[in-house]
């Protein structure tokens, strides 16, 4: 059976040809993206165009270049200035705050965002008790328009940092076209922001245009394109191949290190705001010993953990408040040293009964996705460190996010990684949802302590800075004595561009303005 | 033609049962995790909140009342909503099902292709080096780990060669074509946008040919086991006896080869599809296999649910066409 | 010519059988004696992170700097025990209900194998992920998974067979002489199975690799730093543009080799035991 | 000697390769063809008979050869025929019709298709040509021509066969190998099909081999027999010659099992069975059943040698 062949090995060669043809025609089709667009790649997800129920940080991102709040930051900094608004008083006992209007303010298509907007807006988040919903409620008694130009609010008890809650998202204004009374997923109507929606794929792509009834400041770039990516790897050569000028959110630390010092492309690093740190069980056997809690900090090496977990893309962190904030502290560093402090460990494992005969055994627990990939080997090399000390056993066990969040409020774990991003740039963001017995259910540490519970209210509702930050390094010294919580990391944020994009700018908020970039 | 209607019509009444079957295992399964709703809500959440969404889920409900209420939404093409986005669970389906259907069409005729040539040149050389030679690719494709092969394609093809993309089903410069089907192969040619089709059959090349390839395995297999069959009959031995060419007589025998093959298509698109899971995983194809994936990472039950139900049907679906294609072919049957 | 197809003839389904099983054996021994294989732990840092394959590192090492050989060979003990104690699960529950759903036939019969076939056409993986994420992803968890998703391979097999032998003179003589039905069905009819049993066997072995693989790939096996391919790969993602291969290559190689072992030798098997094809 | 060879094999061999070793399925076979004349090749099942008509023609199983031996056919030893001139050979000059009409046509092709394709795979006709040779053909074997759109499954075995005859002669050739072409088919049927077959013979002087396990068939039908025992030609001659006269002793054995209708009781069946032909008895291969065995039928094979005029016989018995 010869004739056979011969016609199957011609057809072979055709298709070669073929795919051959079409992978070369294929690859001059490679093509410059134009010049008044910025496309820019990231591996997040916007999950709802609605501040009432968008609740993590990308989506945030997006809904601060599309809308804009009473009060917002100022660019590279840490300072809110004033947003939509034009000025503001507060009352003296802390509980009235009363808000001017820009006069000129306009939703992109034209439709006037008058006081009765930004209340509806934020009555609209009230009511529908979205995921972040809490921002609002557990501080606003009742918001009002006393004209179209002014608003005011009553609010439940002081709270010291209130022109920072203004600046999230669950504050903005929306336009009319939002569903009243349920959450409107894919609404692109959007708010009063330097852009407006053009169009919309869930994760495919998002185009910002630039917003034309804009009051401030016109946008540098036109047309903004995201690009939604699944993998850091994809998004790494979507920059390399020159689909995309900025590669964003959020890059692999080895995808970081490869671009450094590649032709063309530019890397630039800031301090993040994202801190990452375990969770001690207080009422839980062992680690209900405050000696087996110290001897875990202490055996710790940070260090190490930056450099072989996330090859220098975390930095170390000694306290629950980021590094660069206003009354941080290094308080672990102070107690059990720079560490690995193998010797204090082992003389706190021995004085709590442990010998290298009769081990500690520890369980921890992380969550394999939720935080990046990292996360296994994180929890290895802890496993590593403790072991290190011979006197400890570590058994790692994990769980997808949904069964992790909720039996950790239930306290079944005995140690367990968590990360946080803030909600807003405060200490108090650092401090209270983990360490107030009140707020700090969802961790399953079971920590509670009188003095903490009481200075942290001291410092939430007092304005004077100075107080405040004795305050906070009061609760932090506390912290690194009672050990419910282990800080380890704080992040940094990469971004890596083209080098003729200009104009990036970040800051520990941690948003990226688009309006700012432009092609140099 | 009324008889194949008919045909048809009771086929698909026999499919019913089995994605009952199917739903039930699936919701009982679903049922025993944790706590879903925390998964949806975060860690900073007050219980009245988690309460409340509770209720909207319906899972305070007795548990034969959410059974009830989830089969009657099945079988009115309700999956309800998702627990993440509270989006309908049926719209995420068909936002991402397009992206697995391409996929699956391309690999599955990648694996027709090379399956029935391998086939083809292993039972016609049955017994000699060629034979070994195919049965071998036959076992080692079976044998292959579809995410190892798909890395080392993007690895070798997308990296050092640079000429396939590593993942996705477009590049960011050009923008997706207008939605007519969702196969962006098909609706870029009905709206002529020549630069969307290059571009997305340029990023099928890669998951196509690992799914395509690693699939293939089964139809050397199931090819040449059938053509040694057919090739041994009297009527293969009459058409060579007649004068007529090779390639005449191997038509003859492969045109009754395959048509035992069709039935089988049904149980491997069942085998594709676990595929598809892995291969988009692996290229970052945004189908209703990364959308499981995720969903399940997320704990959204109802998400998973609805999409292992949608599976279940799309399968069943599949066999009966297969089954119709098969009473079609064959002058044989008669329905 | 004669030579060349004579020699080709005899080699069939032996010289199959003699491939699977030198693969499959070697990597069992590799597993088994890893601690004599190689000096190093397969979950301590060893060395510098990302050495390439090297004489003291043959498979390189990790982003930890552990050592790649260290953790594919006792990477092998976990894929094993997984995988046999899976197939062991689904073949003698897929047996005897086969065997008694052939046997007794009826209501019971009609039942059973509608459950079966539902999930026999349900695409394997997507359901054992589902059950591993209900259970939560561990080593029982994943052996459970795997051991249900391919009962119904062994239970449509020996169901089949079952109601073949049940038809034959032999089994009708043993009824004649008084033998009761769990008699006949452990010692008369159970034997004759075996063959095709051992064959569905070795194949559905590299069946439930791939699956464990594909498991542990999406992060559902074992929790780190427990070595385990499918895992290893999942990691090796990351590293596509970095150039780590190494990281990549060998592990993915261990799961296609093991599992094509296993497939081999069912091809084997298939053509020694059996004339006629199993497809 | 009346009429001319059509063809004839020397010494031909052939070999079957299966797991369990080598079939010796052929072995120094000295067969002829005698033109326009009918040829019957008779023995047990598994004697070769089937395997010379495929040899002839040269489709053998994937599994088989010819190792040894020549072909002539036309003066050429079609042996050494290249696979595209046997090609065109094969039913041009030499057709072949297969035992079973239920499994010899493919179920896929309506008739019409079966026999437009052998016809235009050979000579360079219109389609309308085509057409009219393929009526012609199905007339030819009685058939009508509505039946040209029927697909196999919708014919009777009576009516495949005769398709299965008209497919192998509708380009007239010169031989036609008939293997065991009513076996499968009922008694009057039977009849109807070899009455057809010499029709054809008559009217396109074709040159006919009969395959049958039925000697009593041969003899009414055929104007020459040869009889194969386990790859042997044990015995061939004129018709006359071989059933009046049978010379080997399993020719003999052979005649005695066909009943008589007048004395059904005197039915004799051949003791023993046939040998295994990977491994053959040494010497003659008949001896462990001949009722006339010999010491030296054990050690020494015998050779084919002319016991009257153009009659043949391999025994030992025999030798002058």
């Amino acid at each position: 059976m010869k004739g056979i062949s011969r016609i199957t090995i011609i057809g072979i060669i055709i298709v070669i040809l073929i795919i051959a043809g079409v992978a070369y025609y294929m690859m001059l089709q490679t093509q410059a993206p134009a010049k008044e667009v910025i496309v820019i790649g990231v591996t997040d997800k916007v999950t709802d165009i609605d501040p009432a129920n968008a609740y993590d940080f990308y989506t945030w991102e997006v809904l601060n270049n599309i809308m804009e709040g009473l009060t917002k930051y100022k660019p590279g900094t840490t300072e809110i200035t004033m947003g939509i608004a034009e000025s503001y008083t507060v009352s003296d006992d802390g509980l009235t705050w009363t808000f001017k209007l820009r006069k000129n303010l306009k939703f992109a298509d034209g439709t006037p965002c008058k006081a009765q907007d930004v209340v509806r807006s934020i009555k609209r988040v009230m009511e529908i008790q979205g995921d972040p919903s809490w921002l609002v409620t557990s501080f606003v008694d009742d918001v009002v328009a006393l004209d179209d130009y002014t608003v005011q609010f009553k609010l439940k008890h002081a709270v010291s940092y209130f022109l920072a809650l203004l600046a999230t998202p669950p504050y903005f204004p929306v336009h009319p076209n939002y569903k009243p009374h349920e959450i409107d997923s894919d609404q692109t109507a959007g708010g009063v922001g330097p852009y407006m929606i053009k169009e919309w794929k869930r994760n495919e792509l998002l185009v910002l245009e630039e917003n034309p009834n804009y009051y401030g400041e016109k946008p540098k770039t036109k047309r903004i394109v995201i690009k939604f990516y699944q993998s850091s790897s994809a998004l790494r050569l979507a920059l390399e191949s020159g689909e995309i000028d900025i590669a964003w959110r959020t890059l692999s630390p080895q995808d970081i290190e490869g671009l450094r010092g590649k032709k063309g492309i530019s890397v630039l690093e800031v301090p993040g705001a994202a801190i990452r740190y375990i969770i001690l069980n207080t009422q839980m056997d062992p680690t209900s010993s405050k000696l087996v809690r110290q001897a875990l900090a202490a055996a710790i090496d940070r260090k190490d953990i930056c450099k072989r977990v996330y090859l220098d893309t975390w930095v170390p962190l000694y306290s629950l408040i980021p590094n660069g904030m206003w009354s941080h502290e290094d308080v672990f560093k102070k107690k059990y040293g720079e560490g690995p402090n193998l010797d204090l460990a082992k003389s706190l494992l021995k004085q709590a009964g442990y010998s290298e005969s009769n081990k500690l055994h520890i369980e921890l627990w992380y969550t394999p996705t939720h935080y990046g990939d990292t996360e296994a080997d994180l929890a290895t090399v802890l496993k590593e460190q403790w072991e290190a000390t011979g006197m400890i056993e570590v058994t790692i066990k994990s769980e997808e996010w949904g069964a992790y969040v909720d039996d950790a409020r239930k306290g079944v774990f005995m140690a367990s990684l968590f990360g946080w991003y803030p909600d807003y740039i405060d200490p108090d963001d650092y401090t209270t949802p983990f360490l107030d017995s009140r707020a700090n259910s969802w961790t399953g540490s079971g920590y509670s302590n009188d003095e903490v519970d009481s200075l942290l209210d001291q410092a939430s509702t007092s304005t004077d800075i100075n107080t405040r930050t004795n305050l906070y390094k009061q609760v932090q010294t506390i912290l690194a004595d009672d050990v419910p919580i282990i800080p380890l990391i704080q992040g940094k944020l990469f971004i890596a561009y083209k080098s003729d994009i200009k104009g990036i700018v970040l800051d520990p908020v941690m948003l990226f303005r688009y309006y700012l970039v432009y092609r140099g | 033609m009324g008889k194949l209607a008919n045909y048809l019509v009771v086929r698909s009444l026999l499919a019913i049962p089995t994605i009952l079957v199917l739903v039930t295992l699936v919701f009982i399964l679903m049922r025993l995790t944790g706590d879903p709703i925390a998964a949806m809500v975060g860690m900073k959440a007050p219980p009245e909140v988690i309460a409340e969404l509770r209720h909207k889920a319906g899972l305070d409900l007795p548990i034969h009342e959410q059974y009830i209420r989830y089969i009657t939404g099945v079988f009115t093409g309700d999956l309800g909503k998702t627990l993440l986005y509270d989006r309908p669970v049926i719209k995420d389906i068909l936002d991402h099902f397009p992206a697995t259907l391409e996929l699956t069409i391309y690999s599955f005729i990648i694996s027709v292709l090379i399956g029935v040539f391998t086939g083809t040149v292993a039972a016609i050389n049955q017994g000699k080096f060629e034979d070994v030679l195919m049965r071998f690719y036959g076992i080692f494709t079976y044998a292959i780990f579809i995410p190892w092969f798909g890395l080392l394609l993007q690895m070798v093809f997308g990296n050092w060669l640079g000429i396939i993309p590593i993942g996705g089903r477009l590049s960011a410069y050009i923008s997706p074509p207008p939605f007519i089907t969702g196969l962006y192969t098909i609706d870029s040619l009905l709206t002529g946008r020549l630069d969307a089709f290059f571009d997305a059959l340029r990023h099928l090349i890669g998951p196509s040919f690992t799914l395509g390839i690693v699939l293939s395995g089964s139809y050397t297999r199931i090819v040449r086991a059938n053509l040694v069959d057919i090739l041994s009959q009297d009527f293969i031995t009459a058409a060579r006896a007649r004068g007529l060419r090779d390639s005449l007589v191997i038509k003859h025998a492969l045109k009754n080869a395959l048509i035992p093959v069709i039935t089988l298509m049904g149980l491997e698109f069942a085998i594709l599809l676990t595929g598809a899971v892995l291969t988009e995983t692996t290229f970052s194809w945004n189908g209703l296999g990364s959308y499981l994936v995720d969903m399940i990472r997320n704990s959204d039950y109802i998400a998973v649910q609805g999409t292992v139900v949608f599976f279940a049907i799309f399968v069943s679906i599949i066999s009966v066409i297969v089954d119709a294609l098969y009473a079609i072919i064959d002058p044989r049957i008669r329905y | 010519m004669k030579s060349r197809i004579l020699g080709v003839f005899k080699m069939r389904g032996g010289g199959f059988l003699a491939a699977g099983l030198i693969i499959v054996i070697t990597i069992i021994l590799l597993s088994l004696l890893a601690d004599v294989i190689t000096p190093y732990s397969p979950i301590k840092r060893v060395g510098d992170s990302f050495i390439p394959p090297s004489w003291e590192h043959p498979f390189g090492t990790n982003k930890l700097g552990m050592d790649m050989f260290a953790r594919i060979v006792y990477g092998g003990r976990t894929v094993l025990s997984v995988v046999i104690l899976a197939t062991i699960l689904s073949m003698s529950i897929g047996t005897a209900l086969g065997l008694i759903s052939g046997y007794v036939g009826g209501k019971l019969d009609r039942g059973l194998s509608f459950i079966m076939d539902s999930i026999y056409v349900f695409p394997s993986l997507i359901l054992a992920i589902a059950i591993t994420a209900v259970l939560g992803p561990n080593i029982i968890n994943a052996i459970i998974a795997i051991g249900i998703i391919y009962i119904p391979t062994y239970f449509r097999m020996v169901r089949g067979q079952t109601l073949q032998i049940k038809a034959s003179l032999f089994i009708e003589a043993a009824r004649s002489i008084g033998a009761d039905s769990l008699r006949i069905m452990v010692k008369y009819i159970l034997p004759n199975l075996l063959p095709t049993i051992l064959v569905v066997f070795s194949m559905n072995a590299a069946d439930a690799i791939l699956t464990e693989a594909g498991l542990a790939f999406l992060g559902y096996s074992v929790p780190p730093p427990t070595p385990d391919w499918g895992f290893e790969l999942q990691v090796g993602v990351n590293y596509i543009l970095s150039g780590y291969w190494w990281l990549i290559f060998f592990p993915g190689l261990m799961v296609t080799l093991l599992a094509m072992g296993f497939a081999l030798i069912g091809e084997g098997l298939t053509d020694i035991l059996n004339p006629r094809e199993v497809t | 000697m009346d009429g001319e060879v059509a063809l004839y094999t020397e010494d031909l061999g052939v070999r079957y390769y299966i797991q369990r070793g080598v079939v010796k399925a052929l072995d120094d076979v000295n067969f002829r063809l005698y033109k326009a004349s009918l040829t019957g090749v008779v023995g047990e099942s598994g004697c070769g008979k089937s395997t010379l008509g495929r040899a002839i023609i040269r489709v053998l199983p994937p599994n088989g050869e010819i190792t040894s031996g020549r072909i002539i056919y036309n003066g050429v030893n079609i042996v050494e025929l290249s696979e595209e001139e046997m090609r065109k050979l094969r039913g041009r000059e030499i057709g072949l019709v297969m035992q079973d009409p239920m499994t010899s046509l493919d179920p896929l092709m309506s008739v019409k298709d079966h026999l437009l394709e052998t016809i235009l795979e050979h000579i360079e006709v219109s389609r309308d040509e085509a057409l009219k040779m393929a009526e012609e053909a199905l007339s030819s074997v009685g058939l009508s021509r509505e039946l040209l759109k029927s697909y196999p499954h919708q014919l009777s075995g009576g009516q495949r066969q005769r398709v299965a005859i008209a497919l192998a002669t509708v380009l007239k050739p010169k031989i036609l190998i008939a293997d065991e072409p009513t076996t499968a088919l009922d008694v009057i049927v039977q009849k109807k099909v070899l009455d057809l077959i010499e029709d054809l013979m008559r009217e396109l002087s074709l040159t006919v081999m009969l395959i049958t396990h039925d000697i009593a068939l041969a003899a009414e039908r055929a104007d020459y027999i040869g009889v194969m025992y386990a790859g042997h030609l044990v015995e061939y001659g004129r018709v006359d010659q071989v059933i009046e006269d049978p010379q080997h002793p399993y020719t003999q054995l052979l005649l005695k099992s066909v009943p008589d209708i007048e004395n059904i009781s005197m039915v004799q069946s051949i003791p023993g069975l046939p040998p295994d032909l990977v491994n053959p008895p040494p010497g003659c291969r008949f001896h462990p059943r001949c009722p006339y065995k010999m010491d030296i039928c054990i050690r020494e094979e015998p050779k084919m040698i002319e016991v009257g005029e153009g009659h043949y016989v391999a025994c030992l018995l025999r030798r002058r």
